[in-house]
């Protein structure tokens, strides 16, 4: 065990300190961009010719230039959302035509061409296979006709991929397909959706007669199941451990500076144990993420399987607990609306109204992340190889 | 011995419901939470007229003459349906004029206040968790009182307001008189009207400490103490109300709602949630049943009961409103979804007055452990 | 509302404390319970010709007579074990020959027979239907072969009753058939079962050809199951709210005894904070109780039928509650064996062993109430009317 | 950077697991359970010939030299298989000895506690919750000391006890010198010996009070801090190995055991609960890992993370156990199910030192919160 990074990246953690503090105060987005994918800090996996800087696996380089650019004091407010080099780009690389490759992957690096995501749907949360937008060909164009639900940046996206239904023969996951189109066209009605915090990060999209063209199709037609999750292996979630420090720390804070009876809320026995129990869950949290980092960076994913199963409902719990105690914290404030938050303002919480809207955005996490009892039914089965649920059976199935 | 509700008060809950059903509509609620009036006038009035505004006034001035209890099985339906208006701090009025105002005073006001043509409210907290009479610091001289006085459940509406004073001390001042300016907040549940009110040098007329009049004999505690201990149980009244409300909405949701091509209801982890919920929630009504008896009837026990309920209500019934949400998944997030109405009066119903751990730490004062 | 019992219960309750106050200092098991028959105080649902009272139903009167016997300080040791009043004699009233009834009532009644219950087999939990313990007819004679568990008294009955696999053809419940037997006869083994308290308080029962005549059947064959249900009737679970506020009395001496740093534990905020939470729990099951009790008392029973579903589960997360905080506040003696306790001992605990005992004791508390998973199926299909699980169908079933 | 073990540490759990499966059989513990024993002879002899009883003493002395993080490994393993035996206290000797001996004292010893031959004993809490070495009260004189030191887990095969004196000192007790009596206490977990020791002007032999010796430099921190925070860390793993054990157990069992034609693993409320355990347990592992790594390398942050560890591992792996006898219905309840060891097992890693409780008091304490 050795937890100390080395010096060969204790050098590369300098250079991109370096290269932060050497920027302009102001910089352009795609300066910013360029610059940061000439020396190879950003788009990794991605080759160079589609504007990537196509760099061998190393998710510790990759985890300290995220340290240096969270901690670095630059007004990041134009960071794209990772739905478009987070997904669309991995998708296309993984199952994409090569013409599409290179029409949608560079300027999606640049910020030229922004994504919304079209998944869910009002009548389909956890259970993708009962998707019902439908997608059918019209001569050498698809038609598309539904509502999406939770779709972010809907209002400033040029573009959007998402899941229909195409093969409406088919069984649930086989008649879905994998589209790409065009926001900017009639039949397309977006409408913000208000979440209980009374902010607005979402939107819900209607499709009337939408058309896209016919090779705007990611794989084989039926095959959109399978194409959506192909950017999977692109994605390790390392846990929430560091995330999770960053709440905890502005949970803190707010002890610190609540007084109760004339002394810091520290102070209090009962606000002490919580934390203390509290800190204990996010130590745990944090050394999963340091297990999990560890094992990727040495091409060792099977030996932290339990953790990468749990990792996401562990810190759901640990947020929803964090919440609880900085709303009682805030104490009479909680009486106060929430400040409308925007998606990430969780981590910096600091006026008490902020700890409202954390409260009630808490609500959310368990729901966003997919929900918590479809989790415990995955670590069930894949973590301790438990059977699966009793399920209804199909129509006219015999049960055996 | 009968612990349990008379025909009269069912009919009573029953009233309040038709009316609530035919006037306190999905729509409405969401109409009243994209403003921010907390009050809505054809609703106090109706309330008003089937007697609710003078429930525990006494008959020779226009009221029903009832305990307690049956305020707050009002309440819990008030509750159950997130009825707008500041009727808490009204009936706290009217219970502080009745305890300890002079005859004068009572003729006066309680005829007003009864019929509803007069909203009463009710001031008292002050800033830095200053709500119980003990702390507050704020007093009156030569029968003016200058200072601030924090959450108060008062709207433009209000016309009379009690406020608590040093030494927990109350007077009634005209909630138009000049030197208040009442300061709108936008609370976290928009069905009450909230207001910070700065006082400078307003005219107060006291009413008397001791608690005398028409609603029982508790000893040596004053009229401040009873009032705030009836807001406890009125508030505990009002979170289960809301509670039963989410455990029923979102039942008829889970049997509804299908995934994986069953309805939710169906699973156990959510028919088992659902289970510990109602488990919680109706252990609580006897509870609160108790509480309001004791305030007509046990006056030594009171002071307990009341603490131990509000602690104990709000909190449970702000975490049935969690897993409400949460067993709605993402509709039970958004702005329409009539959930979070509820989930929001309960979250008002346990910080207003103080925390659960507040309480607590009063429920072990009040026995010197 | 009223919470007064009113003068004529006043004046019962004073009659049956000077009644105990009476009694000399060592009476005899008979020639109490005949005096407090004669007086009404117990055995009111049973004819007088079975050795009963035979009075009105009055739960009121009950319970004061309930709560005077547990108050007063006499030896209630030779109590008898519940299963002989409280279940075989109504199951017989309600589902017995005459001659059965004659027969064993009033030797009953008084401790002179004593019975001990079969019903739990160690592949039968909560799933009574699949029983597996058999009765077969030989002649005259019923012969039975199994194994029973968790029975009480099994080391000191001279009976026993229970229910029997009679109907190997029938479908599950309608195979059973409740049979009573003598326990002095070869081929019956009892085996203490030894708790993971370390006490003994059940046994385990072999069945090797075991005889009993065959008209020692309690309804007719294959309506074991609902035989055994007759008696629920009888059964008025009012809650355990003076049990549970007993127990709480106990936990708030020991914390008021503890000394944590000089100052007894009461004083120490994050202790009284778990003490109120849980006071607040109490009052709720006594509330429950005395809903219960009140409804029961005006024959309104259908106004509580909530109450009724969740009283028993409600109690057991309390008393697991109270259990924990006793078990945290004895500290390092927790490190010690648990007393060996009666079955009764986790009202009256004092020593601080008692509280390990009752520790691991709570343990059973979900288990022995039928588990508590279950008790939340009946929860939410009877009181919220939620649809039944998924159940997984019969072989050849088809599916609708 | 590397935050995971290596082939060696994989080795060395799979070596101790092979020994265990062979030779702590349920049979075996449940006679252990049937008698007081606490101990072992042919289990502690294996142990101690594939080096368990010298995994961290230095080579020199005949130990394996190896960090604390080995020696929680194997902890993690005993815990496991609820191994009997002193093997804490045995360990906790050991790494006082190497911390704070002298080089007589070593070379005198050490061999002898590294063969296993010498079974190494460590008392030092006494009455009234005096755990922490700040507390100790008793103390020698001339080099005889006379008090009670109350749970300490030495038995009748215990040869030398290391004894806390007031002042964090520490020093060396034959455990067979005459003024020492021994009393037997019956445990909750028989799987280790439990005794109260009386000493009356027993001789004893001191150890230097600074850290010095084969395990790392630790600033200002006295070697009985030291043992102290060892003891906590191989508490909680010993814990996380019980913990683990009991969720296999019970997710095995829930696979087999039928209840209305169905195998229990097939309810979501058990296959629930089931993931909830597992979570916890895993998430677990890395903190006991990283507290550990602590002990041999960064000692500024040893004091904090063994306390969190102790506090929070032992804490969980209770209520894990607590959850795996409900799982398994009735027959968790009874003696004969193996669930019992571990649930005992992790009962004793609660108490012993101190209760979660206090240990999150000290990682207040030691953030000055």
């Amino acid at each position: 065990m050795e937890l100390e990074y080395g010096p060969q990246y204790d050098a590369f953690r300098e250079e991109v300190k370096s290269f932060l503090r050497a920027l302009p105060p102001v910089l352009e987005r795609k300066d910013f961009l360029r610059q940061a994918t000439e020396l190879g800090y950003i788009y990794r996996h991605i080759p160079k010719r589609f504007g990537g800087s196509e760099q061998s696996f190393d998710p510790i380089h990759e985890t300290i230039v995220s340290e240096c650019f969270d901690a670095h004091p630059f007004d990041w407010s134009w960071r794209l959302g990772p739905q478009n080099v987070g997904m669309l780009v991995p998708t296309l690389l993984e199952a994409g035509s090569d013409e599409q490759r290179e029409r949608f992957i560079p300027p999606t690096l640049v910020g030229d061409a922004v994504w919304c995501q079209a998944y869910s749907e009002p009548g389909a949360g956890s259970d993708l296979a009962s998707l019902r937008s439908t997608a059918h060909l019209d001569g050498d164009e698809w038609v598309i006709n539904g509502q999406k639900i939770w779709t972010s940046d809907a209002d400033q996206a040029g573009f959007m991929f998402g899941m229909f239904r195409t093969e409406p023969e088919a069984d649930k996951h086989a008649g879905i397909s994998y589209l790409l189109l065009e926001m900017n066209q009639p039949g397309i009605d977006v409408r913000p959706l208000r979440q209980i915090t009374g902010a607005t990060h979402f939107f819900e999209v209607f499709f009337d007669n939408v058309r896209t063209p016919a090779d705007w199709i990611v794989g084989q037609r039926g095959e959109g199941w399978r194409v959506a999750r192909a950017n999977l292996k692109y994605e390790r979630s390392l846990g929430g451990g560091p995330r999770l420090r960053q709440r905890f720390s502005a949970l803190l804070s707010l002890a610190r500076t609540t007084m109760r009876q004339g002394r810091p809320a520290t102070e209090d026995p009962v606000i002490q144990q919580r934390l203390a129990e509290i800190e204990g869950e996010v130590r745990c949290a944090e050394t999963m993420t340091l297990r999990q980092l560890s094992a990727a960076a040495r091409g060792e994913d099977a030996l932290v399987m339990l953790p990468l199963l749990v990792n996401k409902l562990y810190g759901t719990e640990i947020g929803e607990r964090i919440a609880q105690l900085g709303f009682d914290l805030i104490g009479s404030e909680g009486l106060m609306a929430p400040t409308r938050s925007t998606w990430d303002s969780v981590s910096s919480s600091a006026a008490d109204t902020d700890w409202v809207d954390q409260y009630l955005f808490e609500l959310a996490s368990g729901i966003a992340a997919g929900s918590s009892n479809i989790q415990r039914n995955v670590i069930g089965e894949r973590g301790l190889g438990l059977p699966r649920d009793l399920r209804r059976p199909a129509p006219g199935e015999t049960a055996r | 011995m009968h612990f349990g509700l008379t025909d009269e008060q069912n009919l009573l809950q029953n009233t309040l419901r038709r009316l609530t059903a035919e006037q306190v509509s999905a729509s409405r609620l969401r109409e009243i939470f994209n403003s921010d009036v907390g009050f809505d006038e054809a609703i106090w009035k109706s309330a008003a007229e089937i007697g609710l505004c003078g429930l525990t006034i006494s008959e020779q001035f226009g009221g029903a003459d009832l305990p307690l209890l049956d305020l707050a099985l009002a309440f819990e339906v008030l509750g159950e349906a997130a009825v707008p208006g500041p009727f808490l701090s009204h009936a706290l009025a009217t219970l502080a004029i009745s305890l300890s105002g002079s005859d004068a005073q009572k003729a006066k006001w309680l005829p007003r206040l009864a019929s509803g043509e007069c909203v009463g409210g009710f001031a008292f907290a002050e800033a830095g968790e200053r709500w119980s009479s003990a702390d507050w610091q704020i007093g009156s001289e030569d029968n003016r009182i200058s200072g601030t006085k924090e959450f108060t459940e008062v709207g433009p509406e209000t016309q009379l307001i009690v406020v608590g004073q040093k030494g927990g001390k109350l007077g009634l001042v005209d909630a138009h008189a000049s030197g208040l300016a009442r300061e709108a907040i936008d609370g976290i549940d928009r069905t009450r009207p909230l207001s910070r009110l700065h006082f400078d040098a307003v005219p107060i007329e006291p009413l008397s400490i001791g608690a005398a009049g028409a609603i029982g004999a508790a000893g040596a505690r004053s009229a401040a103490e009873l009032v705030l201990d009836a807001a406890r149980i009125l508030l505990a009244a009002d979170a289960l109300g809301a509670a039963w409300k989410m455990i029923r909405v979102t039942a008829e949701y889970a049997q509804t709602r299908e995934q994986f091509g069953t309805p939710i209801a169906q699973f156990q982890a959510v028919k088992h949630q659902l289970a510990d919920m109602a488990m919680e929630a109706e252990a609580m009504r006897g509870l609160i049943w108790y509480a309001a008896y004791a305030f007509d009837n046990l006056p030594h026990e009171l002071a307990r009961e009341a603490a131990t309920t509000k602690a104990h209500v709000t909190d449970r019934a702000v975490q049935i409103g969690r897993d409400a949400v949460a067993l709605h998944g993402g509709i039970g997030f958004t702005w329409e979804c009539d959930v979070q109405f509820f989930v929001k009066r309960t979250m008002f119903d346990r910080v207003w007055l103080g925390s659960p751990e507040s309480h607590r730490e009063r429920v072990a004062a009040l026995a010197n452990w």
